[in-house]
C-alpha cells in the first residue's frame, strides 16, 4: 500500500532541494523519475555481464542474452502476452511508426485509418502520413466531458476502415476510453485494432485480450529508462508483416541480392538491441508489481479526486476531462482566467472577452514554487483545435506523488487564482 | 506571493502602451507561434529607413505580449535595419526580467517577426 | 597516454572473476564495456534532473533540454560537424535505415547504389530493401589481403548510381578504407556519399569533410550506452529530406490533415528522445578526448601488432586482412586448422582437404580460458562468401586491453594450435 | 590443456562411427544451418516405422558432428513417432558434456533435420 506521501524515498531525485525547497514533480505523463532499484539494474548489468546479444558463445554473451530474453518475457507477463509477441522499440513513438511502414504500407488507396480527436500526434502523423496514397483518414469525436463518443466512433467505422487506433488514456483529457467494447465493435468490422497505452500500461492493470492486435506503450513513461519500448502484436500477424528496419541481429541468411528474415520478434529488432534498456525496463515492471497495478490506480484516483476538489472551489480555474474519477487518469488539464485583462480579443472581432493566461505563463508561476507542470499543446494540436483552446498547463500524477504534492500545487495554484 | 515577473512587466502586460490596431501603417507583419498559440500583428509607420510609429494586435503569453509591446515603444526613431541586427541575447538580456530558457522564444517573438517582415524600401 | 596493461581499472566490470579469473574482453567490435565515467553521467543524469525536453518551462525540464542539446553539441565538435548536423538515433543500423527510408525511398527504377562486398549487413540490407522497386545494388570487391579495389570500386560507379556507402573500416577484416579518396571519386561522379563510421569513430581520429554527406555510428561501440547512435548528415541535405518515423517532438504546427515539420535536426528525432543515451554519449566522448584519439589508435595498433606477430608464428592458425597494421584496425578475423580431423569433405566431392576448427569451437576453446571472442559471420555473410568460409573467430581490442590481454590470448590460442 | 569437451567427445568427433555415404537409403534429409554455416545429410533406413539404420555426412562444429553421429548411432531400432517427440531439453541433458546456452543449437541441429525431414509413411 502507498502511503499518502507517496514512495519519493526510492526515487534519488527527490532528495535534491531547489531553492532550499522540495521538488513537487507533476510531470509523469511526459517523463516519469526513476527508482534506485532501476538505476542499479542499469548499472549492475554494466558492471557484471555488458555483451552484445544473440549467436556468440561466451560467458558474458551468454548472460546478456539470457537477461535481455528474461527481460522480454517479464514484460509479456505484465500484460499477459506470449514472449514472441513482444518487440521492443524506442518509443510508443516508433512502435507506432512500425506499423505505419509494415501494415501501414499495405493499405491500397480508398481503404480508411479510424482514429480518435483526442490522439497525441504519435497516432496520429504514422497515419495521415499515409493520406498522399490515397489512404484516408478519419477521427472520431469526443463530447463536452471528453468522453469519446462511440456512436460517432460506430458511423465511422466502415467497409474500408482497415486500421482502427484508439489512445487507452488521453494524455491531455486523461479519458479511459472502453477499450474492451471499442474492441469488439472493431472485430465485428474485421478490421486491425491498435492500442496507443503509452498512458495507460503505466497506471492501471492491463491484460491483452483477443480483440486487441496491437499494443504500444514506452519504458520511460513507467519508470524505465528512456530510449526502450514495446510493441505487443498477435503472433500470426508479426509473422506475416514484412520488417521495418534492417541489419544485423534480425536475419537467417543474407547474400548479395537476398535475404531471409528470423521469426518474430527478432525480425523486428534491427542492429544491437538496448540491452541496458530491456534490463531497466524490467527492474521498473518489477518495482510496479510490488506496489500492484490496482493500488497505483487506487493512488492515483485518490490523488485526482484531491485535486478536482480542489480546483473546483477556485474561481478562476477550469479544468477538462471527465467529472468522475472512475473515468480518467491521474492527468489534469487546466486553464486559469486572468481576470486582469483588459485588451481586445483580435480574433473576435475586438470584443472584450473572457481571457485565459497563456499555459506557459501559469507553468511559470508554478515553476517558481517548484511545483513542476507541464504547458502547451502537449502534442495534441487536433484535440486542442477541437476544445477550441491554444493550449493548457497539466499537472499529473504518479507512485511517487503523494497527498502532500497535490495539496502544495492546489495551494500554489490558489495563488494564481486570486491574483491581484 | 506573486510572479518573478516584476511590476514593470505586470504592469506593462495589462496596461500596454502601444496595443490597437494602426490604420494607414506603411508595413504590416503577421506572426503566430503555432507552437505557443501565440497571435501578433505588427503595424509599422516608417519614415524613410526609419520607425515613425509601431503598435501591436493580437495576443500572447505576458512574456511576449510584454516583449512586443516594449519593442513597439523602443524602436520608434530607431533604423529599420540596426534593429534588424539586434542581437538575440542582448535582446533577452535587455528584457526587464530573467528569463528562464524555456521562454526565450517567448521574449524574441517580436524581433523575429520585424526581421521576417521588415523590408527596407 | 595508455600504459600497457589498459584502463581495466576505470571499467567496473573488470573486477569481476569468473573461475577465479580475470576476463580477457575481445569482443569490443560487437559491443565495448562502459568507464565509471560512463555509469556516473547516466546516473547522475536520473538523479539530478531527469524530465523531457523541449518545449517546457520548468526547471528540471530546461535543465535535461539544456544537457541533451549539449550532448549534441559535444558529439558535433568530435567529429568537427556543426549542431544541427547531429540526428540522436538508436544505433548505427537505424542511422542506416533512416536514410533508406528517405533519400533511399525517393530514388527512381533503374538509379543504383554502390556499396562494398565488405559490409556489415546493415549497410547492406537497407539498400537491399529497394531491390524490389527495380533499384540495382552493385558490390565493390577487394582483393586477396582484404583492401578493397579501387579500380572496381571506380568502374561500377556510373552515371546512374545515386548513393555510395561504404564503411569506413571493416568489421571483420579490419580494413581502413581510404574514404578521403573514395570521396573525391564519389563526388566526380555526383553521388551522395555515405559512410558506415561504426568501426572508425570509436577507434581513431575523425574529422567530417565536405566530400562526406552521411556519417553513420553507434554509442555502445565507443564506451557509451546501448540505445543510442548518431547520423551526421550535411545540414542542406538534411533541410531537403522528408522525416522518417513522425510523432510527437518533431513537427511545428499540426491540424487533421496537416502537418508542418520542425527544422533539422529535431525532424527526424520522433516520440521522447533517449536523453540517457545522449548524455552517456557525451561523457564516453569526453572519456576518449582526455585519451585522446591519436593515442587510441596508436594503441589498438601496437596490440594488433604483437596478435597478428603471435599468430604468424603458429603452425596452424590463420588470419584475415591487411599485414600492415598502418591498414587496419585492432580487430582479427582468424580460423584454426584442424589437424586431427579425417572425415571427407562433402562439398568438394569427397576430397580430403584441410579442414578448419569450426569458428563456435574456437570460441568455446577461448571460452574456457576466459578469453571471449566472438564467432560466425559477424553480421557480414557476403564477405564470407567471397572468402569462401562460413565463419571466422574474431578478437578485438579496445582503450581497456592491454599488452596482458593480447599475450594471454595468444597462449591461449597456442594451446589450440598445438592439440593433440 | 584441453577442451571441456571431454575425450568420448574428441574421440567420436575425430573417428565418427556413423560418418559416410548410404546407398538405397529410404530417406535423405539436408540440412543446413546458415548462421553457423554448418551443412549435414542425414540418411536413413527404415523398417516399417523404426529405424534401421542411419548414417551422416557434412561438416560442423563439434558439437553438431558429435551430436548427429551420436543421433544416428542411438536412433536404430527406435521409432520415427517416438524420435521425433524427443523433448529438446532431455536431448541436449543426454549429451555427453555440459553445453553453454549459445551452443544449444548446434546440439539440437540433427533432432530438427529429423523432425522436418523424417516423415512416416
Ligand atoms: C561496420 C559496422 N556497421 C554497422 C554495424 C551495426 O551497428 P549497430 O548494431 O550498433 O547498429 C556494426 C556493428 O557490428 C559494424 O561493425
Ligand atoms: C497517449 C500518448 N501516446 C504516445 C505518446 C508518445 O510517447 P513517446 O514519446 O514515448 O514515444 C505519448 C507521450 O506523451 C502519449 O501520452
Amino acid at each position: 500500500m502507498i502511503s499518502v506521501y507517496g514512495r519519493k524515498e526510492d526515487f534519488p531525485i527527490f532528495s535534491r532541494k531547489i531553492n532550499g525547497k522540495n521538488i513537487i514533480y507533476l510531470d509523469s505523463t511526459a517523463t516519469t523519475q526513476k527508482p534506485r532499484q532501476v538505476l542499479d539494474a542499469i548499472t549492475g548489468y554494466y558492471e557484471g555481464y555488458n555483451a552484445n546479444v544473440h549467436r556468440s558463445v561466451y560467458k558474458l554473451a551468454d548472460e546478456a542474452t539470457e537477461v535481455y530474453e528474461q527481460s522480454r518475457s517479464n514484460v509479456a507477463q505484465f500484460i499477459g502476452a506470449k514472449n514472441n509477441e513482444i518487440i521492443f522499440t524506442r518509443n510508443t513513438t516508433e512502435s507506432l511508426n512500425l506499423l505505419s511502414f509494415t501494415i501501414g504500407d499495405s493499405l491500397r488507396r480508398g481503404d480508411r485509418i479510424l482514429i480518435t480527436s483526442m490522439e497525441h500526434h504519435s497516432n496520429i502523423l504514422p497515419w495521415t502520413r499515409l493520406e498522399d496514397r490515397g489512404i484516408i483518414v478519419d477521427y472520431a469525436g469526443f463530447d463536452e466531458e471528453g468522453h469519446l463518443d462511440i456512436g460517432d466512433l460506430e458511423s465511422k467505422l466502415k467497409r474500408e476502415t482497415k486500421i482502427v487506433s484508439v489512445t487507452h488514456q488521453s494524455n491531455v483529457l486523461g479519458t479511459i476510453n472502453p477499450i474492451e467494447e471499442i474492441g469488439k465493435i472493431v472485430k465485428e468490422n474485421d478490421s486491425i485494432f491498435i492500442i496507443d497505452a503509452a498512458q495507460s500500461i503505466p497506471h492501471m492493470p492491463f491484460r491483452v485480450r483477443d480483440e486487441y492486435d496491437f499494443v504500444a506503450f514506452s519504458g520511460h513513461k513507467m519508470l524505465g529508462p528512456m530510449g526502450i519500448g514495446v510493441l505487443y502484436g498477435k503472433y500470426e500477424l508479426l509473422d506475416k508483416m514484412p520488417p521495418f528496419n534492417r541489419g544485423g541481429e534480425m536475419i537467417k541468411d543474407v547474400d548479395f541480392h537476398s535475404v531471409i528474415f528470423e521469426d518474430p520478434p527478432i525480425k523486428f529488432e534491427a542492429g544491437t538491441p538496448n540491452v541496458e534498456g530491456a534490463v531497466g525496463l524490467s527492474a521498473a515492471i518489477d518495482y510496479l508489481k510490488v506496489i500492484g497495478m490496482e493500488e497505483v490506480r487506487r493512488h492515483e484516483k485518490h490523488l485526482t479526486s484531491i485535486t478536482l476538489k480542489g480546483m473546483e472551489d477556485m474561481k478562476n480555474v477550469t479544468y477538462y476531462g471527465p467529472r468522475n474519477v472512475e473515468d480518467r487518469g491521474g492527468v489534469i488539464a487546466f486553464n486559469v482566467k486572468d481576470v486582469t485583462n483588459v485588451r481586445m480579443n483580435l480574433e473576435k472581432n475586438n470584443v472584450k472577452l473572457d481571457h485565459l493566461y497563456h499555459s506557459h505563463d501559469i507553468a511559470t508561476f508554478l515553476d517558481e514554487r517548484n511545483v513542476y507542470v507541464r504547458s502547451g499543446h502537449h502534442c495534441a494540436e487536433p484535440l486542442m483545435r477541437s476544445l477550441g483552446l491554444s493550449g493548457t498547463a497539466r499537472a499529473s500524477y504518479y507512485v511517487y506523488n503523494g497527498e502532500d504534492d497535490a495539496e502544495i500545487f492546489i495551494k500554489s495554484l490558489g495563488e494564481l487564482d486570486v491574483q491581484r | 506571493m506573486s510572479w518573478t515577473y516584476n511590476d514593470e512587466v505586470m504592469d506593462r502586460y495589462q496596461n500596454p502602451v502601444k496595443n490597437g490596431r494602426m490604420d494607414n501603417c506603411d508595413i504590416k507583419i503577421d506572426e503566430a507561434s503555432t507552437t505557443c498559440g501565440d497571435k501578433v500583428v505588427l503595424y509599422i509607420k516608417t519614415n524613410g529607413n526609419k520607425i515613425e510609429d509601431m503598435r501591436w494586435e493580437g495576443d500572447g503569453c505576458i512574456l511576449s505580449v510584454v516583449s512586443t509591446d516594449l519593442f513597439c515603444e523602443n524602436s520608434i526613431g530607431k533604423e529599420i535595419r540596426s534593429i534588424k541586427e539586434t542581437d538575440d541575447l542582448a535582446f533577452v538580456e535587455n528584457f526587464p526580467v530573467k528569463i528562464s530558457p524555456g521562454r526565450i522564444n517567448c521574449v524574441l517573438l517580436p524581433l523575429r517577426a520585424f526581421r521576417r517582415g521588415a523590408k527596407e524600401k
